[in-house]
């Protein structure tokens, strides 16, 4: 047994999160840098994984096991696959630049009661959200994914419910209603899907009699372990819709643009950048890895959700007239391209569905951090209230701008390569969806620049004329980003060579090959 | 039947006496019983001898020792292997010692002792004065608002009788899980009904409420009672014996106890039909099962709050308990008529107590209504029938026993100048101005919601996955939607603690003494305790699933 | 010596990052900085040209792999570079006309303080224009073919502060995603059907495959080619990217960018050549678009959009051309060359105008120009004759050809095509004088202008730094502005006439893109006389209308057709109407579909089960009694259902 | 007399009782008809253990009879209590607690 270096990774930001919430009131910037150490730590932990995972050795790496709950067959395994991997890392990455984004989010503007610690606990909840994101990465026993699967909802709901954007155009009264009702939304949302989720779980336990990944696989894949069609089509069912609700797939994204809205651009950065995340790589390991056939079964009407996803989140997001909103249904958008691609089972649609996630949080943090910004100077949300800001902070332009190409996944930038490979991977099983899915490319890149003309473009609106531009903080949150969107557009190899490998075994799970190419020709 | 028999019956009465011979009682195996027992009767004795300043310390002292007395003489029976291997009956039938009667008994005893702690506090409430008083009227005879009262509360009176009816009602409780046969069920039944009654009635504050609850809670308990005693008569009818072993033996067939007689007369199974279920009817009323549950938010509302803790943990327990045997031991044979009964009582029971609670402005009716919700969750397990089943709902009683004590611990603490601040309006924005004690609530009720890692997910869990097991899946899935309804106004109660702007006039937050912080902290350690690391706790309790006939 | 290619990119897209990094202290030196690394890329594009006219015609493909760039399974994307003598062509003429219109930009842009972003900009575009030629396959093409697009959206939307030059930066790139979808699916279609999209691969499976695929292939390329180069039905974002400064016109929507589409075509020559009903179609898009542009060119007072109409139309014939198949491809890319060389110099020259006019557009608010800026109205002159393809200079030579070719593609369709591009060539030559005659020649309208009507507002806002409204100054512009337009002039006099004589041009290219000589039905003297006759008459025509008589300083209310082509042939009201408001309707529609469909089930559910609550609520009445009753009858249904489930 | 018409008449007093408790007010009576209830119970037991041939049940009805008084000490307790503050006995008046 060596050295449980993934379980140290998920432990450092939980025993940061305690650590950070026991730091005296008084001591609030004390409390922040202890959460931005404690996640540069962490992200070091994460870096450590990406180094000592080999791509081509065995699927799951750095396993850990510990016999935990037996009467519920329930074991303390942990794993990570190339996608797991990708994704720890992205989580880790982000987790420093969404607290020092935040670094003012959570300051008390007067303070009930000396014992009130605000700050401290934004700061440890995101902590405590990051550890329990990694280890629904890690998890491979099914139980344990979605033990935390469901408690890292109860951090994501106090730091929606708890922290809002500053000043808001209708008081601070109505603001933290509509921030309860969000966060209420979010919870419900979540918790339905988890619920109908657990009893799938529990289904599953019945027919199968324990959690772990690589056993039911290997039963099945053996013939020992046999799920009666409609059993697997059922259980098939209660695991999607709780990862349908997570991604968030249409018709159930609802709780998405309330949550986006109303919580800070930190937080809002971790639940689209990150926490829904978790979701989509359910759905590739989970759904995919237990229930091949069933995924198979259900390939076409999923297939369609996402691409009503895609067109319907693009079009909203030009409907928009509050900028998170906006950015909430373009995430929307866009959580419909990675799942197209992952049920696309083809290995280019599931690689860019992987790379897509990774991406696709890149670029979300980007913008919405310098929409976080933006806001936070202004003080509304409303796209209305700007205009000319390009004249008055051009830095800020730029990166908002960068930001916004990123998102509609301008080549160049990391999300056009992913976007590109699902694209090509839906064409080439399913043209039809393929090609009206491009239609995405044009809407996102509609919705994107009205929403920079608006914004940043013509005459300067007097309210912004006194806005600053970025500060060094801010600088240094967005530049890193901004360098890795153009890295990863520019040079994706890094990633796709942990990725494959992975996708390769995926692939496998369902019993699926691509399609070969009319004539051969490349070869 | 011809006048011959009946002189036969004469003439074997008529028998010489030296036939029978003097019970065996196993005393060693009945002692926890025996203690706590005992230990009523001393406080009752203390009550008449010892001067009242010194009462209240000298009944504390001698109920917290029998219990730990009794608990430990639970544990000895235990790692005797009473639990499994040496599991037999006791006192000529009429108690079992067995896995599930130790496990509930260590389980009620404490509870109790908790729920002990929570009637001993005494600094909540502000100094009468310049004595301490404690939740219980100062003289519960006295007329609420006379004179006489006012005396008593100068006078520094206390009620300490209340720590001997605890005690009763817990010997009740011990009895009534372990019983094997009717006749010892029904009478632990009133041995912990009729102490609770009174418990109800002893509110400081409010006292017309308590007063109103303690005569809701004992009409209709009594006239539960009623129709378990006439359901016991039916079955004695049918099989011509109280005992479950006997009872059990008729209903397999192995043994023909009936009457030919009556046979023919009314059909033989209609006896044990309409006896079996008016039985469970008076055990569902105890556990609160819709449509049995309308007692539940009066009595739980109007009955002083640490008894309603007390009340809402033990009687419980006891109550599943009693449940259990009988459904395991007595009526396995007939498993297939009350089956489907009873799953229909655990849907309307689950889905019931969750969507009324959704509009419930009291906390404590919210909590009883919860309880209700949980009783149905319990019931599922209940109707596995397998061994899981059994193990599956000990381990849920444990598990929220102590979070619904802890629960209403809380809830003592959150007062104004009325006493406790119940209605849910005033806990608005309790997050700003105590966050510790918001959050340990926000714990608890995370429990009741069943989120992973608290006690709450893993009860939730192995009752359903022990109901799917026994293929109830329906159930399963119908009681997640009630789970999911319930996570709402749990939620609710989440978000008017922390999201919403405290009241300018809101109630302020006692600082209790030792015990009460005992309580809870026990309520957030079990919580947490069993939510991460449940392994040794399900083990227990699987060890605890086999009962003995 | 392939290792030069990555460099010929490298240096502009350095310059692009320092000029765009680099902030404020770069300001004072960051436009030559630009025109420098500009330059320094043409230098390599001619020791690369040099090195190519070394080798023997069959061996001048120099192939430059640098690195894997997407690898999936089944899917590899690499970062190479192919040049060739195509590709070679456009590096000599975007680096060389990109250089000077750097050049011209200093003294040009000298007033704006947000010069350094400008250049950065041109820089980024030289980058991705040259990534977009160099490519060999498609999907890195995709990614120069989209940074053009970018850079396109930032200079024509670089005085940002006009809301006309946003909303025209914004259309230009949407118009453009629409082709680029069409490229996107055509990529997809050819790894369907080849399992690759690099030319070598592609080109040389043509065969095996059908010829449905190949037609799907070829169409959605043209969809792109038409995004990009302006051709009709997604022509009309050109007209409003005149809102960018006029440097920017002259190189991205004149010389380079907007000829990338007929790059396109005749790069994939082999995919088209094997589907005819494709070039059938590229043809009608060309001959439609050549006629389109002219007309509107003819309508326009707008000095800039009626050159736009004509760079619309200009690309028509090479699209048409490029149709034509091996008959045209020569040819296609003989005019875009010479066009690079000609219009970029009228767009200068037009620029010119403005600089000495205080930035006023209206030709009719011109006249009598020519002895005020001499040098501008020579260079602008030249270009003039070129255009309308005077005999001897490089229009006439690259446009006959095309002429030609269309005519030989015989039968009818080869009478339609000669003829659109014969009347083509007449309206070319009356627009052309047109714009001649009202800017250099006719009375000085510019005189005692009170103010300017507000209907015509200024495209260039330094106007308004200079603060003169008043009446303009005419005067020449500096050296640095008119070098440049000298050098262009003599290209555009003597470049077609290098190329044709001895067929130079075709030998050259004729390795890459294949020649055929088609048969035309007649003879290649008729054509020239022909074309020459519709020169004569459409001068001619100008000449009656705007030589004779005086322009009237207010446009006239003007025929239909008049009134129709000022406002581009009404394309932009069918989008507006159709597009815009249908749009706006569907999103309003669907926001509101979300909110109360959508989001209201999940409330409505909410809702229900509070409602439900309440009711249940009431049963709890508060008297023993009733629940005495509910307990009675609960037992009761307890025994009923017991004894029931033994009855059944 | 065949002894199970003995049975229908602790049937009969049974239901008699509990259709008092439904029907009457006054919380005495339904006391009263509760304890009914208990006898009703008793005169089965009686009744069947007469029937069996054993005394099981007549022990058992002693029992009930002591359990009973014990319930009609801690009711009378109750009852009263809530007499002497509100001066009624009836269980309607007692509904504070509704909802």
């Amino acid at each position: 047994m060596s050295f449980p270096l993934l379980t140290v990774t998920a432990a450092l930001p939980a025993l940061g999160a305690v650590a950070t919430a026991a730091v005296p009131a008084a001591r609030r910037t004390a409390a922040k840098w202890l959460a931005l150490v404690v996640s540069l730590a962490t992200l070091a932990l994460a870096i450590t994984v990406l180094v000592r995972f080999d791509p081509g050795g065995a699927r799951y790496q750095l396993t850990e096991s510990h016999a935990w709950i037996a009467d519920f067959g329930v074991r303390y395994e942990l794993g990570v696959d190339g996608i797991g991997v990708a994704l720890v890392a992205l989580t880790a990455l982000l987790i420093p630049f969404i607290i020092l984004a935040g670094w003012h989010d959570a300051d008390p503007l007067e303070t009930g009661s000396r014992r009130w610690r605000p700050t401290q606990g934004f700061f440890a909840l995101i902590l405590a959200v990051e550890a329990m994101v990694v280890l629904s990465f890690e998890a491979t026993d099914v139980f344990l994914f979605y033990i935390f699967f469901e408690a890292m909802l109860i951090p994501m709901y106090f730091l929606i419910g708890g922290f809002g954007d500053r000043a808001h155009e209708h008081g601070e009264e109505t603001a933290s209603t509509q921030r309860s009702y969000a966060a209420v939304k979010f919870l419900l949302y979540n918790l339905v899907g988890g619920l109908i989720m657990l009893a799938a779980v529990i289904g599953l336990y019945v027919v199968a009699g324990n959690f772990s990944l690589q056993e039911i696989a290997h039963a099945r894949a053996t013939g020992s372990l046999h799920m009666a069609t409609s059993t697997e089509r059922w259980l098939f069912l209660g695991f999607f819709f709780a990862f349908a609700v997570k991604a968030p797939l249409w018709p159930l994204h609802t709780w998405l643009p309330n949550a986006m809205q109303e919580s800070t651009a930190p937080v809002a950065v971790l639940i689209t950048a990150v926490v829904d995340k978790v979701g989509t790589f359910a759905m590739l390991r989970f759904c995919l890895g237990l229930f091949p056939e069933a995924s198979k079964w259900a390939t076409p009407v999923i297939l369609v959700l996402a691409l009503i996803s895609i067109l319907y989140g693009a079009l909203l997001a030009v409907g928009q007239r509050d900028i998170k909103r906006l950015v909430a249904y373009a995430s929307i958008s866009h959580f419909g391209f990675i799942i197209m691609g992952i049920f696309a089972m083809t290995s280019q649609g599931q690689s860019g569905a992987t790379l897509y996630m990774v991406n696709h949080g890149l670029s979300t943090a980007a913008l919405l951090l310098v929409v976080g910004f933006l806001i936070s100077r202004r003080g509304s949300r409303l796209i209305a209230d700007y205009g000319g800001v390009q004249k008055v902070a051009p830095v800020l332009a730029g990166t908002f701008l960068i930001g916004g190409l990123a998102t509609l996944s301008l080549p160049g930038l990391a999300p056009f390569v992913s976007e590109f490979l699902v694209l090509v991977g839906t064409f080439t099983r399913y043209p039809a969806i393929g090609i009206v899915a491009t239609l995405g490319i044009v809407l996102a890149a509609l919705y994107v620049l009205v929403l920079y003309q608006r914004t940043m473009t013509g005459p300067v609106k007097p309210q912004v004329s006194a806005m600053p531009d970025l500060r060094v903080r801010e600088l240094v949150v967005v530049a890193p980003l901004i360098a890795l969107l153009i890295f990863l557009g520019v040079y994706p190899k890094p990633v796709t060579d942990i990725v494959n490998p992975a996708v390769k075994q995926t692939m496998s799970d369902v019993h699926k090959k691509d399609p070969k190419p009319e004539v051969e020709a490349a070869k | 039947m011809s006048t011959a028999a009946v002189h036969s019956l004469w003439t074997n009465a008529a028998d010489p006496i030296a036939k029978i011979g003097a019970p065996k009682i196993e005393y060693g195996q009945l002692s926890p019983t025996l203690i706590v027992l005992g230990a009523a009767l001393v406080g009752v004795l203390v009550e008449a001898f010892v001067p009242r300043k010194s009462r209240y310390y000298a009944q504390v002292f001698v109920s917290v020792v029998a219990l730990c007395a009794a608990f430990a003489a639970v544990v000895a029976l235990a790692s005797d292997g009473y639990g499994t291997t040496k599991a037999h009956i006791a006192a000529m039938g009429a108690i079992a010692v067995d896995g599930p009667s130790l496990f509930l008994q260590g389980t009620i005893l404490l509870a109790a002792l908790v729920g002990l702690f929570t009637f001993a506090e005494r600094r909540l409430d502000p100094a009468a004065h310049g004595n301490r008083v404690d939740s219980f009227a100062a003289q519960a005879a006295s007329v609420p608002g006379s004179d006489s009262e006012q005396a008593a509360v100068k006078a520094g009176f206390t009620t300490t009788e209340v720590f001997p009816l605890l005690l009763f009602a817990v010997g009740g409780m011990l009895v009534f899980p372990s019983a094997n046969d009717l006749l010892t069920l029904f009478v632990a039944l009133e041995v912990f009904s009729l102490p609770l009654y009174l418990l109800c009635a002893l509110a400081r504050r409010k006292r017309l409420m308590s007063q109103e609850a303690a005569v809701k809670y004992f009409l209709l308990g009594a006239f539960a009672s009623a129709f378990t005693l006439f359901g016991i008569a039916l079955l004695y009818g049918y099989a011509g014996s109280v005992s479950y072993g006997r009872i059990a033996q008729v209903v397999d067939g192995t043994v023909t106890g009936i009457d030919p007689a009556l046979a023919d007369t009314m059909g033989s199974d209609a006896l044990l039909l309409i006896g079996g279920a008016m039985i469970v009817m008076g055990l569902l009323f105890k556990v609160g099962a819709v449509p049995f549950h309308m007692w539940t938010p009066d009595v739980y509302q109007g009955a002083p709050t640490p008894v309603t803790g007390f009340m809402a943990a033990a009687t419980k327990v006891a109550a599943f308990g009693a449940l259990l045997r009988l459904l395991y031991v007595v009526l396995p044979g007939m498993r297939w008529d009350w089956r489907p009964v009873m799953w229909a009582v655990a849907i309307i029971t689950m889905l019931g107590g969750a969507i009324v609670a959704i509009t419930q402005t009291d906390i404590k009716r919210l909590l009883a209504y919860s309880s209700i919700a949980h009783a149905g969750f319990i019931l599922a397990g209940v109707i596995a029938t397998s061994k899981d089943g059994v193990s599956s709902v000990l381990f849920y009683l444990a598990g929220y026993s102590f979070v619904t004590i802890g629960a209403f611990a809380v809830v003592t603490l959150v007062r104004d100048a009325g006493g406790e601040a119940t209605h849910l309006s005033k806990w608005a924005g309790l997050g700003r101005r105590s966050p510790l004690v918001a959050a340990v609530f926000a714990v608890f009720l995370l429990a009741f919601a069943g989120i992973p890692l608290t006690s709450g997910f893993a009860g939730k869990f192995a009752v359903f996955k022990a109901a799917a097991d026994g293929g109830a899946a329906p159930l399963v899935v119908i009681g997640v939607i009630s789970s999911a309804i319930a996570a709402f106004f749990y939620i609710r109660v989440i978000v008017l603690m922390f999201f919403s702007e405290p009241k300018p006039e809101g109630p302020t937050v006692a600082v209790p003494s030792p015990l009460t912080m005992v309580a809870i902290g026990v309520g957030v350690a079990v919580t947490l305790v069993l939510g991460v690391a449940p392994q040794y706790f399900l083990d227990l309790a699987s060890q605890a699933g086999v009962f003995v006939r | 010596m392939e290792n030069l290619i990555a460099l010929l990119i490298a240096a502009p897209l350095l310059g692009a990052a320092v000029l765009l990094v680099g902030g404020r202290r770069l300001d004072a030196v960051g436009h030559w900085i630009g025109t420098l690394l500009s330059a320094a890329s043409f230098v390599i594009g001619l020791v690369l040209f040099a090195g190519l006219l070394g080798r023997d015609a069959g061996s001048r493909t120099l192939i430059q792999h640098l690195f894997s760039w997407i690898p999936v399974a089944g899917f590899q994307a690499d970062v190479t570079f192919r040049l060739d003598q195509l590709s070679m062509t456009f590096v000599l003429l975007i680096t060389g006309v990109g250089s000077l219109i750097h050049l011209y930009s200093v003294g040009y842009m000298e007033h704006d303080e947000r010069r350094r972003r400008f250049f950065g900009y041109l820089n980024l575009f030289l980058a991705a224009m040259l990534l977009l030629v160099l490519a060999d396959n498609y999907l890195l093409l995709y990614v120069g073919w989209e940074g053009v697009g970018l850079a396109s959206y930032l200079l024509i939307g670089f005085w940002q502060h006009k809301p006309s030059a946003a909303t025209a930066a914004k259309k230009a790139f949407l118009v453009n995603r629409v082709g680029d979808m069409g490229l996107s699916i055509a990529i997809m279609l050819m790894f369907t059907t080849f399992g690759s999209f690099a030319f070598g691969p592609v080109f040389s499976h043509v065969g095996d495959t059908s010829q449905g695929k190949l037609t799907a292939i070829a169409l959605m390329l043209l969809l792109a080619a038409c995004g990009k180069s302006a051709q009709v039905p997604l022509q009309s974002w050109l007209g409003d990217a005149m809102e960018g400064p006029t440097p920017v016109s002259a190189l991205i929507h004149a010389a380079t960018m907007v000829t990338a589409g007929v790059y396109l075509i005749v790069r994939s020559g082999a995919v088209f050549n094997a589907a005819p009903d494709a070039q059938l179609a590229v043809t009608v898009v060309g001959a439609v678009t050549l006629l389109f542009g002219a007309i509107v060119g003819c309508a326009k007072d707008d000095i800039k959009k009626a050159l736009a109409g004509s760079t619309m139309s200009q690309i028509g014939y090479m699209v048409l051309a490029a149709g034509l198949g091996p008959i045209g491809y020569v040819f296609a890319i003989m005019h875009l060359v010479t066009h690079g060389f000609f219009k970029a110099g009228l767009f200068l020259g037009a620029g010119s105008v403005m600089h000495g006019m205080n930035d006023e557009v209206d030709m009719r608010r011109y006249g009598g120009l020519r002895k005020y800026m001499p040098v501008t109205f020579i260079t602008f002159g030249l270009g003039y004759l070129a255009i309308i393809g005077f005999p001897g200079l490089s229009g006439f030579f690259s446009k006959d050809k095309i002429i030609e070719a269309a005519f030989a593609k015989g039968g009818t369709e080869g009478w339609i095509l000669g003829g659109a591009a014969l009347l083509g060539a007449a309206i070319t030559a009356f627009y052309m004088t047109r714009v001649m005659l009202m800017t250099f020649f006719g009375e000085e309208r510019w005189r005692n202008q009170p103010t300017r009507s507000p209907e015509a507002p200024s495209a260039e806002p330094a106007a308004e730094h200079r603060g003169e409204h008043a009446e303009p100054h005419p005067h020449e512009s500096p050296k640095v502005m008119t070098i440049p337009m000298i050098v262009l002039a003599v290209g555009s006099v003597f470049g077609g006439a290098f190329f044709s004589i001895g067929d130079r041009f075709l030998h050259w290219l004729e390795p890459v893109t294949g020649h055929s000589e088609g048969n035309s039905p007649v003879s290649a003297w008729t054509v020239t006389g022909a074309t020459m006759v519709c020169l004569v008459v459409g001068v001619a025509i100008a000449w009656a209308q705007y030589g004779r008589k005086p322009v009237p300083a207010v446009a006239p209310r003007g025929s239909l057709l008049t009134r129709a082509a000022r406002r581009d042939l009404l394309q932009d009201d069918f989008n507006h109407v159709v597009l815009v408001r249908g749009g706006e309707h569907l999103t309003r529609s669907l926001v509101y579909v979300d909110h109360t469909l959508v989001d209201g089930v999940v409330n409505g559910t909410a809702a229900g089960f509070g409602g439900l609550s309440g009711r249940l609520r009431r049963v709890q009445n508060g008297f023993a009694r009733s629940y005495a009753v509910s307990m009675f009858g609960g037992a009761a249904l307890l025994v009923a259902a017991t004894l029931l489930m033994r009855a059944v | 007399m065949n002894p199970v018409n003995y049975l229908y008449l602790a049937a009969l007093l049974f239901t008699i009782g509990a259709t008092g408790v439904l029907i009457r007010r006054n919380a005495i009576v339904v006391f009263m008809c509760i304890e009914l209830m208990l006898n009703a119970c008793n005169l089965a037991f009686v009744t069947f253990s007469r029937m069996h041939g054993n005394l099981d049940g007549q022990i058992i009805a002693f029992f009930t009879m002591v359990v009973a008084a014990a319930e009609v000490v801690v009711g009378l307790a109750i009852i009263v209590s809530l007499f002497r503050t509100r001066h009624s006995a009836s269980v309607d008046d007692a509904s504070l607690m509704k909802l």
